[in-house]
């Protein structure tokens, strides 16, 4: 794990999130949230400081962590590709989806790509079976979507519209 | 706001609500008012139900059309999104689906104004509890 | 108090409301086989996840089978404990658990004494159904302890003991579904964590997945390399489990016999760490009177009440997580490390051999010792002043390595001169021990007078926070002891807020101290093997010819011919040290 | 303004068998442009009537007059016997089955709208983030009827004389659930709304929380004011952002309006809501796994009793239900347990939502009263199967339920009838599968599901589920033996015996209910290794046509591995050692010289 120094910045932010939770244990999973909210992941050094601040253990902060899907450890993509595997979509072809996307962007569900604009993971059901396949990047929804669109959503995103804020460090 | 303090500071806001909503619908009243309703869910605002309903405000208020566009929940027709209901005074209320910029427009000028029915009508297929 | 009637195995049963199936049927003799399930009777510790589902039952009326350790008795109640049905659930759960273990028992430190290995002969299982993918993690070797993760049945024990006993919170279980296991944070090594190496964890974990880092091999060429004079110090609460391993009724003393095998083990001298704890005792009632003479005195700045400092794992738990209380324990070393410094100068030079060719072995009850003699500030220039730890249980080893007939061993005495002790060295190895033997020389020093009885059954038991209230010639003595990390954490909390009273407190990071060490046989959460250890240790204080540590001949001659003085100049060099801290690790 | 004095509504809904309707219209419009009544008299194609097995249907207004089964030739008479001569042709009106007299006037037709909506009664009707809009459809009525007229016991007995039962899957009756919670005794109690919904293809939660969260929020209150409890709690999933953001504007509102807070209605029951986020975690469903959750800790379900009901979240008495079961309790109390307990079947009363989806016309959000059978579900309401193909089976109850097909299609719906089928209710997700779908692949995919999300503290379910999902991987690609299916059944049954928790005791029952239903398919991949379905790519074989290939190199170029050999304008071939079996080579190619077998 390369031990990144959090900005002061940075320090301020979850020291906030914290209090605004009155450091109680029992909210932690509302922190990380926020935290993960504000700054687009949760690296070790955070989830520390987030175990010092609510006076518990750390391994037990990492344990929260990893066992929700919803944290992630790593800085998602720009634009985070989330392909829903609900059983509707399933059932209409989800899985070649996923399967075109990974050839485009050749990386694994998990991953980023290179460069940091795509990342790549699945979601449980988004809940809007009537489009299904459904495709997200970032919160915009693609419906009904065929493998052979792929390269154009892609390609959208590729040239760099309105980029949003990056979130440092 | 007032705070409703007690059984019937509730009764008499709804039977206020109610009896503006009567008054629309019965039509007779002066200002002939279109109501329209967009479902707008996760899945109606992802099939473009929120360009939909700015289109339809722009649309009418151009057109001097007297009408309320309000925002509702999921019509429950996933297959037909985005999906609007307009009740056109002295008329039963009518689910129109797949509503795309085009059809929007075609639906004011086409129903709303010249009262012709147009494709698409989605049939009321549920009874409700009301009656 | 009602009684619930039910019927197991078509026996009658009438027990307590809120007894587990488990326990009710084990009082008609029925024996349940559990995996993860584990209560430790009187120190309140008990573990029921109910995650292995190996203790399955069939319920009458239940649609599916119950887990009984934490299915509680209901009236009219009528279980079946070994159906068929329950039989083959049982055996196929413990196949899948197989499934994913490795299978390499021929070279595992806990064949023999694995509650998995013992679960499948018992259920009889000869082949695995269910073969296919199995779970691996980096394996990580600390100071003192090995995980080796492949081999973790998930069955929460040591995230139990190292949270809710221990309060250090190392230990959590990570990830989800088939990769989750028992881990430190982030999965890092367990030397980059907050663990204070206490050894609770591998004191109860029922498989090979947590284990004592093994000194057997450093031992065995350091006894076979001519050039080298090996001598060995056995810690106070060795004598009173060693017997276990070969047999012996729990709470068999068995010194003599230790101190024999230790001989035909090759040892050059067959020391006593018991002398260390005299040794102690001298520093640590010095320090402790003399900062209660300053206290008296109207000194208002002086740190009390003073803590016990012999526990290497409670060391490291305030150095991480009170370091603002480090200079309030006692500054004085471990009998362990006393000893080592002690034996490489003074006995050195009397027997005229260099530092670098004496070989100085502990035997020790606990697995944080091993982290202690690897700590920097007990070595001189990289040779440590304790070269290597053993546990009792790798020193069963040796002994049935060497073939060595323990049973029929005569009774030996120690070498001298750091073998003889006094009775208050022995009781080191229990709970209240320490500072009941601090008591007896405290008491006579700073009154002058001899004690009229030396037993202060006050001081004594098993519950995990006791306090009393010691004479001393009109001056009330206030004292504390706690027993388990967790315990630990409420009195420093008093101590942070200012509203802790005490004068001494003792502190002992394992439930039961050193006899419960996490090097000790595995006592499979029996809680009465570790009363009965106990009682062997009181008992052999009370046999003892001298019985308070300022008594000890050797020692006064130490002081003589070598220290000076308690507290001199010299003993604060090499006996003293000082503390980090490591919050920030 | 209507210059138009008469509507001619075609059903135009896919379900209809789409050709004719075309064929309908067209004939209408010539036979009234015949007549030259086309200023008086309008075609329009409408959407689907959800009467799709009496289709085609022709409405007419505004007399209301409801024709059908309509051929294209029938379109003359219709225009001459009703347009011109004013007389309703008998023939095509609709015979009530009990009397079999044709019926004129759809009005009275109110049967074969099947979906009775109570839980979405507000839905699509009022705007959500307008606390008045659901006051002026009686909104918070019930809760003032309780805390002015009623004792919490009175309204528990409503409750549990309405015969309602817990919609979240596990079907607790709850008025029992709630009368528990009013007996424990403690300083403090909660109200739990589960709206964790982690059921892939289930989102009536959802919906309902969108479009009408008022009615949750007045039925926590209610739940408060029986059980004893001051404190409510919403346990949202954290991938519904919108919901989030409604519910919170509803929480403001019924605030600012007195509804929540201090002495509501001014007498001394107080009651306030607080949100809590899941995490993506579908464990978390399981009462204990949402209230460790809701406490901060990983969601690991605990054993049984204790239930929630005596020792909950903080170990205190909680009250947990489910979003759509919270949602009809105003209705109960409005219209009494008597109305409610009409509707629905002995033992399961009152209706329930589905989500439709999968391969279906009508994918959407319904509410049918219990005893609906799936055929009027799916040929009905959800206008038949998409693209005209044959139905295969319906999967209800998600990877907790299992898959019923043809000779279940007249199984009324109720928790019962759906057990004792090898399915179960569930929260409500309803997936229709045809022809193409491959069984063993979708059994595959609910455990994949299950493996993912199961909390990994119980042996048979971390590692039982794993060796299941490798034993159907290894049929899936054609290595799997006899052996292996009948190991397959023992170890389902081990696991569902001896799991801890829901999640885990239901997980087999995907794989137990395609192993009974479609056992030949499981041959199928085992013997002959072959997928009649043709989804499992690894049996799948693709070959070129020699005598439809042109040779136009097509698929050639587009293939990703290069296992296509030939010459220009030469009938190609397809290596199968090399060939991923990716299926590009089977989209491009436009002679349709490819297959698939």
């Amino acid at each position: 794990m390369p031990k990144i120094k959090l900005s002061q910045r940075t320090i301020e932010i979850v020291k906030e999130i914290c209090l605004s939770f009155e450091n109680n244990e029992g909210e932690l999973i509302n922190v990380l949230h926020e935290a993960q909210h504000k700054l687009g992941y949760l690296p070790a050094e955070v989830q520390e400081l987030i175990a010092h601040e609510l006076n518990m253990s750390i391994a037990k902060v990492y344990g929260v962590v990893t066992f929700y899907s919803f944290f992630n450890m790593l800085p998602q993509g720009e634009f985070p590709i989330s392909v829903c595997m609900g059983t509707a979509c399933y059932v209409r072809g989800a899985e070649q989806i996923l399967h075109e996307i990974k050839r485009q962007l050749n990386i694994e569900v998990g991953q980023s790509t290179p460069d940091g604009k795509f990342s790549l993971n699945c979601l449980r059901c988004v809940g809007a079976c009537g489009l299904a396949p459904v495709v997200m990047v970032g919160e915009k929804v693609y419906g009904r979507v065929a493998p052979q669109q792929i390269r154009k959503i892609i390609a959208e995103y590729q040239e760099g519209c309105v980029r949003p804020e990056k979130h440092e460090m | 706001m007032n705070k409703i303090k007690s059984l019937d500071d509730l009764r008499q806001l709804r039977e206020g609500m109610q009896a503006k909503i009567k008054l629309r619908e019965s039509g007779n009243n002066s200002e002939n008012i279109v109501r329209i309703k967009v479902a707008m869910s996760t899945c109606g605002i992802a099939s473009g139900a929120k360009e939909i309903m700015n289109f339809l405000m722009d649309e009418l208020e151009q057109k001097a059309i007297e009408a309320v566009v309000s925002q509702t929940g999921c019509m429950g027709y996933c297959y037909a999104e985005p999906t609007i209901e307009v009740t056109v005074p002295g008329r039963e209320p009518i689910v129109f689906g797949d509503v795309d910029k085009f059809r929007a427009a075609e639906i004011i000028e086409k129903y709303i104004i010249h009262n012709e029915l147009v494709d698409g009508i989605l049939p009321v297929n549920y009874r409700s509890i009301d009656n | 108090m009602d009684m619930i009637n039910l019927t197991i195995d078509n026996r009658p049963v009438s027990v307590k409301r809120g007894t587990s199936v488990l326990h009710a049927a084990a009082q008609v003799g029925i024996k349940i086989p559990s995996l993860c399930y584990m209560k430790l009777e009187d120190l309140n510790i008990e573990n029921k996840p109910g995650g292995c589902r190996v203790c399955v039952v069939e319920v009458e009326g239940r649609r599916n089978l119950a887990p009984a350790c934490c299915t509680d008795v209901a009236e009219g109640m009528v279980i079946q404990t070994h159906s068929m049905r329950a039989i083959h659930a049982r055996r196929t759960v413990v196949e899948l658990i197989l499934s994913d273990h490795p299978t390499d028992c021929l070279k595992c430190a806990k064949a023999g004494n694995c509650d998995l290995q013992s679960m499948a002969q018992h259920l009889g299982i000869r082949e695995i159904h269910y073969e296919g993918e199995q779970s691996t993690f980096r394996e990580d070797t600390s100071p003192a302890i090995i995980r080796e993760l492949d081999k973790c049945i998930r069955c929460r024990r040591c995230e139990m003991m190292c949270n809710e006993i221990q309060s250090v919170g190392a230990l959590s279980a990570i990830n989800r579904g088939f990769n989750a296991v028992i881990s430190p944070a982030f999965e890092m090594n367990l030397d980059h964590s907050v663990c204070t190496y206490c050894g609770q964890c591998v004191a109860v974990c029922p498989t090979g997945a947590l284990t004592e880092v093994d000194h057997t091999g450093a031992v065995i060429r350091a006894l076979s390399d001519p050039s080298k004079t090996v001598i060995v110090q056995t810690a106070p609460a060795v004598r009173a489990a060693l017997g276990e391993e070969f047999g012996d009724e729990p709470g068999t003393l068995v010194t003599g016999k230790m101190a024999a095998a230790l001989r035909r083990l090759g040892f050059n001298y067959v020391f006593d760490t018991d002398f260390a704890a005299d040794l102690t005792i001298l520093e640590e009632g010095t320090e402790l009177l003399n900062r209660l003479t300053a206290f008296l005195g109207g000194d208002k700045n002086v740190k009390l009440p003073m803590l016990t400092s012999c526990c290497p794992a409670w060391v490291k738990f305030f150095e991480h997580q009170f370091p603002d209380l480090k200079d309030i324990p006692s500054s004085a070393r471990s009998p362990q490390q006393m000893f080592g410094s002690i034996a490489k100068t003074y006995f050195a030079d009397k027997i005229g051999v260099n530092r670098k060719d004496l070989v100085v072995v502990s035997i020790m009850p606990c697995v944080a010792k091993k982290y202690e003699c690897s700590r920097e500030e007990f070595s001189v220039n990289g040779n440590p002043d304790v070269d290597f730890a053993l546990t009792t249980r790798e020193l069963a080893q040796l002994i049935n390595l060497a073939n060595i007939d323990f049973k029929s061993l005569p009774d030996e005495d120690f070498d001298h001169p750091m073998g003889e002790s006094t009775g208050a060295g022995v009781i080191f190895g229990t709970t209240g021990g320490v500072i009941e033997a601090a008591v007896r020389t405290a008491y006579e020093v700073f009154t002058g007078k001899k004690l009229d009885r030396l037993d202060y059954t006050e001081l004594r038991g098993m519950e995990g926070l006791r306090h009393a209230t010691i004479d001393f010639n009109g001056l009330p003595i206030h004292i504390g002891i706690a027993h388990g990390l967790g315990n630990a954490r409420k009195l420093l909390e008093d101590i942070q807020q200012g509203k802790s009273h005490f004068h001494a407190i003792e502190i002992m990071s394992c439930p039961g101290g050193c006899i419960g060490g996490g090097g000790q046989p595995y006592h499979h959460g029996d809680a009465e093997i570790l009363k009965k250890r106990q009682m062997a240790l009181y008992r052999e204080d009370s046999g003892k010819p001298i019985r308070k540590s300022h008594e000890n001949p050797y020692i006064t001659k130490l002081y003589e011919e070598f220290l000076g003085a308690p507290m001199s100049e010299k003993a604060h060099h090499l006996l003293h040290t000082e503390y980090f801290d490591r919050s920030k690790s | 303004m209507a210059d138009y004095k008469m509507h001619l509504l075609v059903c135009g809904g896919t379900g209809c068998n789409a050709s004719d309707s075309e064929q309908i219209r067209d004939n209408l419009l010539t036979e009234v442009e015949k007549h030259d009544l086309n200023d008086e008299v309008q075609v329009v194609m409408t959407g689907c009537f959800g009467f799709c097995e009496k289709g085609p249907i022709v409405k007419i207004l505004p007399d209301n007059t409801f024709y059908v089964q309509v051929k294209p030739e029938d379109a003359s008479t219709i225009v001459e016997e009703h347009l011109i001569k004013g007389r309703k042709v008998e023939r095509l009106l609709y015979k009530d089955p009990e009397n079999n007299e044709p019926i004129s006037d759809s009005k009275h037709m109110e049967f074969y709208k099947k979906q009775v909506r109570i839980a979405l009664r507000n839905c699509g009707f009022i705007n959500p983030e307008n606390i008045d809009e659901y006051i002026a459809r009686d909104g918070y009525a019930a809760l003032a009827k309780c805390l002015g007229e009623r004792t919490p016991q009175q309204v528990i007995d409503e409750i549990k004389l309405s015969g309602q039962r817990g919609r979240g899957g596990g079907g607790f009756p709850t008025g029992l659930k709630w009368e528990i919670t009013s007996k424990s005794v403690a300083d403090q109690k909660y109200v739990v709304c589960n709206a964790d919904e982690g059921d892939p293809g289930a989102f009536m939660d959802r919906s309902i929380l969108e479009g009408d969260p008022h009615s949750v929020i007045e039925a926590m209150a209610i739940c408060g004011y029986c059980t004893g409890s001051t404190k409510g709690l919403v346990y949202i999933r954290a991938e519904y952002p919108l919901a989030i953001q409604r519910l919170k504007t509803a929480i403001k509102q019924a605030r600012e309006y007195g509804l929540l807070g201090d002495e509501i209605f001014g007498t001394p029951f107080s009651f306030d809501i607080t949100l809590r986020y899941g995490a993506g975690a579908f464990v978390c469903g399981e009462e204990t796994a949402l209230i460790h959750s809701m406490e901060g800790l990983r969601g690991e379900p605990t054993f049984k009793p204790p239930f929630p009901s005596e020792s909950g979240y903080l170990g205190k008495p909680t009250t947990v239900n489910n979003v759509e079961t919270l949602a009809s309790i105003p209705v109960i109390i409005n219209k009494g347990a008597a109305f409610f307990n009409s509707i629905g079947t002995a033992k399961s009363k009152g209706t329930k939502v589905f989500a439709l989806a999968g391969k279906i016309n009508n994918v959407g959000l319904i509410e049918v009263p219990m005893g609906t059978t799936l055929r009027e579900v799916i040929f009905d309401i959800g206008g038949g199967i998409k693209g005209g193909k044959k139905f295969k089976a319906v999967q209800t109850g998600g990877p907790s339920g299992g898959c019923l097909t043809n000779s279940f299609l007249d199984t009324p719906i109720d928790y019962d009838n759906l057990i004792s089928a090898g399915s179960m209710m569930g929260s409500g997700g309803m997936i229709v599968m045809d022809e193409d779908d491959c069984m063993v692949s979708i059994a595959k995919f609910y455990l994949e599901f299950t493996l993912d999300e199961s909390c990994g503290k119980c042996t048979p379910c971390r590692i039982g589920n794993k060796r299941l999902f490798e034993i159907l991987d290894k049929i899936t690609k054609g290595l799997g033996t006899e052996e292996d299916l009948s190991r397959l059944r023992s170890l389902c049954k081990v696991i569902k015996d001896t799991s801890l928790c829901g999640l885990g005791q239901t997980s087999p029952n995907p794989i137990l209910s395609t192993l009974d239903n479609f056992y030949d398919e499981y041959l199928a991949h085992v013997k002959e290794h072959k997928c009649p379905a043709g989804q499992c790519k690894s049996l799948v074989k693709y070959t070129i046509n020699h005598d439809k290939c042109t040779g136009c190199t097509l698929c050639f170029r587009n293939c990703p591995v290069g296992a296509i050999a030939g010459e220009k304008r030469a009938p190609h071939t397809i290596d199968n050692s090399i060939c991923i079996k990716c299926g590009v080579c089977y989209d491009k190619c436009k002679f349709d010289a490819i297959s698939v077998s």
